[in-house]
């Protein structure tokens, strides 16, 4: 039983998809997360379980990795396609309540910005740290924000920015989640953006990167 | 492709301030005869664009005009290129574009008639098309201000015309990411190549109704995008290298198309531009550290013709506003080239040779840059029959001459590095010469919800 | 003065990267010793330091030499030196100064373990007298926190000590103003020559106590401030040439003291003090544009050995912190002269003579910082028997090399900057050999109440 | 009597204080400002004329002059000095009140800050464009301000910074000034401050340098 989790560890870690997905050349021909879940979810380990001591742990050390420069982001991708698929065996379970996400993260790139890059490592990121994602995508004004909120209540929100010119729509958004959904906590991020603008515009946290996110969130969390 | 072979094989002759088919220009520079320009680049800091900022917005542009032509002629500079690179707000309302331009041109005009200084306005909408998901590349609503910037533009003083134009991106954005070279050649190779071929022919008929120049596009999104990551180590700086090499297969489009130059300086390809099309380029390195930071901040000046900064904020620093500083430290740069080239061949040569190795085997994104090396590229990028071909050609032998460098000793790269060069040569091998091949092996490997195939003629 | 000759005499020995008398350090650069290294100074951005900001101000320094010394290990750098410069603040209550340089300190430290990269920190406190008006040079009660910071700074880690001390400050602000020099070299050559003996007897003490490095003192408040006055077109420049010349004999007194280098930056008087002296030096140029603009951008680095900023704020740029971006440019002008020190004595001398040529006909600062004029100015400055003889001289020959540059049509001033020159040489032909004859003949037209003489021991 | 106005505008207009001061060259020998001075009061054109309509043209040109380039800084304190010569004669009417100058300006440099290059400079600038200075020095804090209008009641503060981490100061003066001497009108200026700053800590005006600040207190004067 044991074993089994290490194993389902191991293919997320490395980024082991399926048994006939060619990547890692080192576990070529192996069973990757999709079979190990299978297999997993039928020796009747609980769900709550593979997610807790094989997927997020798993990530977590991908995000240490990386974190550390030993990995590049093509090598966590794997590893997040091989959670997904992982999670895609648990997805009944999710809906029938018998295992719980951290929470849900509401994430999205600011009003007239079209930037995205930094957005997904985020998003990515956090799902890979067991929360839900709710990606809004780009361009994405309060009402949107607000709208995601009402229809996932005690969501925590991210915002991206990556002009010098739409980072100050972000305090717009501020203002309005803050005063139609109080308590809401705003996450913000982007290249131009700052401690300093954060306390500004009365944001609740600035990470300068998804780790940081996470670590956050994960506060947050506990 | 229309070109079959390079304008300049002989590595000595990329040489910085020396071009086969210089540019003019109406107040008298030249590009690419004989001098290096500055080019200035610039934006707004932290504020928004709206209703009750636009004074404000225009004070900023006229200030840094102002302060980086005042520094210009207080350095007896021999001629400038401001580059207004629009904001969305700007593009999406050109009668904004169009004002920042006129009171821009204005102050370029006023200092060409009281102190002599030559200087253009480069002129560069954004692509307003990536606002779609998916894009629309041809019948997008958003073509029409963009053009109608260009058009209007150019009459309130715009010279230069560029874009960064973004086909493909939708595709790249992820490849990138995911390390994925052949979704790289299929998104630059096919789809961007056919969207600049299509915009192009817009920009140049625009430019020629109007006796402007159509200078060229960057695949900022690709190259310059794929730099930014790598030297945030988010991925393999073997691969950055390689999407530079594939983007010139893109970027020379707008040229086939009667671009002539000089090329925009963001993704770097201009060396390659200027081997096989002669004509001038803008590039950056060490003083666009304001913008980006970068492993090429000597080398990438070896063959340029304009020297940019990419970008900076019009915010003080110490010594005044932030493009005034950067102004000064462009003409230093320019004016040490300048210098070598009123010397003479000996003093030019040293020079450059000194730029090159100083950087050349610190990293493959510099590797490739090195006059030889970019000569030995092109001859690659342009000897097959289709765009396709050309790409992996030219990446195939980016990669030998990668691992040339690694196996003479000269250059080091982290196992995390050199483990990509194999995956990545398999890939590309893989790749067929004809277009419709390779769009065949493609579409099925590609989430069909991005893109639409009918956008890119396909 | 002690010196009576130069060390060097060929202006082609006066080489950057290459001094005499290098300097080496704990963590092991050798500065002078055939290397350039960059020196990346920095500063807070608007914010005021107090009990509340505290941790704010030691959370920027530490993201500025993270930043910095990460930039540095990415860019292969030879070895980095971090100036920390301190505010008032910094000074009056030293605690704050030295628990900064304890931060930096580890950084430096952690990089030199973990990547092998070498950096060091220079302490530069500021000259706290000036507090009181008239000053104190030597009864000050700001004495005592002045000297606490360099005594606990050293133990905190700091290696290289500096000061740009500001005896003779209060009678040359206004003498520059008025662009009076006799006053100039009464401030310098008396009234700075003796405090700057009274105060660097005390620092190389303190530093040969700690067995740490008493590296130099720049002559900021004076030829600094002139240069940006004659930048904003205040004053004219060949004054502000004068002024630079004559704030070498001041200066060398740090080094006569035993003072061994690297000399300070910011009054660019170093390639004279390497010439007289044979120490390493740090000088900034067309880098420092984010800390002041100035005529010497190349010129300035023909004979450096620390390549510097000048100061930059911890703002963010679009790349990054500024202190990142500068750290980089900084070192891509280092590489560059390191590759031309390693290609031989070709490649170096080529490249120094274009950094030469491209400047030194603009300005009259420039011209007398070419290698021959730093040498033949130098020969002046020592060849008299007081400072002030010493200073009197240097300035006049300096006048000369401006009327010949003027009358072989090479360079061009404007006639209100040419009628200053007779004016000048009469002013300074005026002055007498002896130390106290000049006082006698200056006593009288200074204001009285704006110094106080026994604090110069006058 | 034209003449004597028109003279004595010469005299100020290229700095000849006096008739043996050998400067400038081309008026050699010549009677100075003072000299000008004493007879054109004695011929009875009034103080007032002889400060409108000699000494502030004067200046005005110089100013003129300096910030085309045209003049250097010792040339327009030449100026000065003679203006200050022949202020030293009018000076009794001002203290009888027979003329006025335009106002009181107060200036100094900010708490913790030493620079004063740029302050003098404006400071003897605006003497020139017809008011009076109380110059505070360097390192002045609000009560200091405060206490010279109290002692120059109406009279307008120029504070001078040139240290990022002493211009937040003038924020703290500015407002101390606000509520001790209500409408009391602030003018700041020195290199690292610009206009959002000015606006930011409620500051009335920024000029860049001297000759934004004489025409700025010129329109308050009229
Ligand atoms: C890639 C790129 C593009 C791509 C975007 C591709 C995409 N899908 O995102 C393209 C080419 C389309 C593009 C377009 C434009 N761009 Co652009 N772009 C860049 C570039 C080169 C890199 C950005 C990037 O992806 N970085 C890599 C990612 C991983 O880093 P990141 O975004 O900072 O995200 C990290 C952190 O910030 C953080 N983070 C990010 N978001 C969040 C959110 C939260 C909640 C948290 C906690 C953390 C966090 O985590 C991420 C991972 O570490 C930058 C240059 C630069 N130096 O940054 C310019 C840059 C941002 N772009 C710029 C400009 C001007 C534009 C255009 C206007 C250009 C034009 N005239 O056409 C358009 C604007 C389009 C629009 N309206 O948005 C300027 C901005 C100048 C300014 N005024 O601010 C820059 C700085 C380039 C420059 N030097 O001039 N751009
Ligand atoms: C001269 C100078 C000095 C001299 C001062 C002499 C004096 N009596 O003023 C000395 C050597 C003493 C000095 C000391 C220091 N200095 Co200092 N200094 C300078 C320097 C080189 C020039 C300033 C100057 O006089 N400019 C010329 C005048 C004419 O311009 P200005 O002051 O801007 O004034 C004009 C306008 O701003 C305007 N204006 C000015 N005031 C006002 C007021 C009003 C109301 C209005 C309307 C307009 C206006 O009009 C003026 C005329 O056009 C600057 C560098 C620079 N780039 O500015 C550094 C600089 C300001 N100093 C600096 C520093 C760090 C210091 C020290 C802390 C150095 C040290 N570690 O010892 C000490 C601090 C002392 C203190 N507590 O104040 C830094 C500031 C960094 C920061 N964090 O802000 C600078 C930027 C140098 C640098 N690049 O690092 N300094």
């Amino acid at each position: 039983m044991e074993e089994l989790l290490e194993k389902l560890l191991e293919a997320v870690e490395f980024g082991k998809v399926d048994q006939k997905s060619p990547y890692p050349p080192q576990l070529k021909g192996q069973d990757g997360s999709h079979e190990i879940t299978i297999s997993a979810i039928e020796t009747g380990i609980s769900p709550q379980r593979i997610l807790e001591e094989a997927l997020i742990p798993a990530m977590a050390r991908v995000g240490k990795k990386f974190s550390e420069n030993k990995i590049f982001v093509p090598q966590m991708l794997m590893s997040a396609r091989a959670m997904g698929a992982s999670m895609l065996q648990l997805k009944p379970f999710f809906t029938s309540g018998d295992i719980k996400t951290k929470g849900t993260f509401i994430i999205g790139t600011v009003k007239g910005d079209l930037h995205d890059i930094g957005k997904n490592l985020v998003a990515m990121m956090v799902e890979g740290g067991g929360w839900s994602i709710v990606d809004l995508g780009v361009d994405v004004g309060s009402d949107r924000f607000i709208e995601a909120l009402r229809n996932n209540p005690g969501a925590i929100v991210g915002i991206s920015a990556l002009l010098t010119t739409t980072m100050v729509n972000m305090g717009e958004i501020v203002s309005s989640i803050k005063e139609e959904v109080p308590d809401t906590k705003i996450l913000i991020g982007g290249a131009p953006v700052n401690d300093d603008f954060c306390q500004k515009i009365g944001a609740d946290f600035y990470a300068p990167d998804p780790q940081g996110a996470v670590e956050y969130l994960n506060k947050m969390a506990s | 492709m229309r070109y079959k072979s390079l304008i300049i094989n002989n590595p000595e002759d990329l040489m910085f301030g020396i071009a086969p088919y210089p540019v003019k220009t109406r107040r008298g520079l030249e590009i690419g005869g004989g001098q290096v320009y500055a080019e200035l680049n610039f934006t707004l800091p932290v504020m928004s664009i709206n209703k009750n900022t636009l004074d404000r917005v225009y004070e900023h542009y006229r200030e840094i005009a102002e302060g980086a032509l005042e520094r210009a002629v207080h350095l007896n500079s021999k001629g400038v290129v401001l580059e207004f690179e629009t904001l969305l707000e700007m593009t999406k309302t050109p009668s904004i574009g169009v004002e920042i331009v006129k009171i821009m041109n204005e102050i370029c005009e006023n200092y060409y008639q009281k102190f002599g200084l030559a200087s253009e306005i480069r002129l560069t909408p954004n692509d307003l098309r990536e606002f779609e998901r998916p894009a629309k590349q041809r019948t997008s609503g958003y073509l029409e201000p963009m053009m109608e910037l260009f058009e209007k533009g150019m009459i309130a003083g715009g010279d230069l015309l560029s874009i960064e134009s973004t086909g493909g991106k939708e595709v790249s954005d992820d490849a990138l990411m995911n390390c994925d070279i052949k979704t790289i050649v299929f998104a630059l190779a096919v789809l961007g190549v056919r969207d600049m071929r299509f915009l192009w022919k817009k920009i140049v008929s625009a430019a020629n109704n109007h006796g402007k120049i159509a200078a060229g596009d960057s695949a900022c999104g690709f190259g310059n995008t794929a730099m930014v990551l790598a030297e945030k180590k988010y991925i393999p700086k073997v691969f950055a290298a390689l999407v530079r090499v594939i983007s010139v297969v893109r970027s020379i489009v707008a040229i086939e198309e009667g671009a002539v130059g000089p090329d925009k300086d963001c993704a770097y390809e201009g060396p390659f531009l200027k081997a096989i099309t002669g004509i001038p380029i803008s590039m950056e390195g060490k003083t666009s550290a304001c913008a980006h930071l970068s492993p090429i901040g000597n080398i990438a000046s070896a063959c340029c013709d304009l020297w940019s900064n990419e970008s900076v904020q019009n915010i003080k620093l110490l010594s005044g506003m932030a493009p005034t500083a950067y102004m000064e430290q462009l003409e230093y740069d320019a004016r040490l080239m300048n210098e070598a080239l009123r010397a003479g061949k000996l003093h030019r040569n040293v020079l450059q040779q000194l730029l090159v190795a100083s950087d050349v085997f610190t990293d493959p994104q510099a590797l490739i840059l090195s006059p030889k090396n970019v000569i030995r590229i092109s001859k690659e990028l342009v000897k097959g029959d289709s765009y396709v071909a050309n790409a992996r050609n030219g990446a195939l032998v980016a990669i030998d001459i990668i691992e040339e460098a690694l196996a003479s000793g000269k250059m080091k790269l982290s196992e995390m590095e050199t483990n990509y060069l194999p995956i990545l040569r398999d890939d590309l091998e893989s790749i067929p010469d004809n277009e419709s091949d390779f769009v065949e092996m493609m579409l099925p490997l590609i989430d069909p919800g991005k893109f639409i195939l009918a956008e890119y003629g396909l």
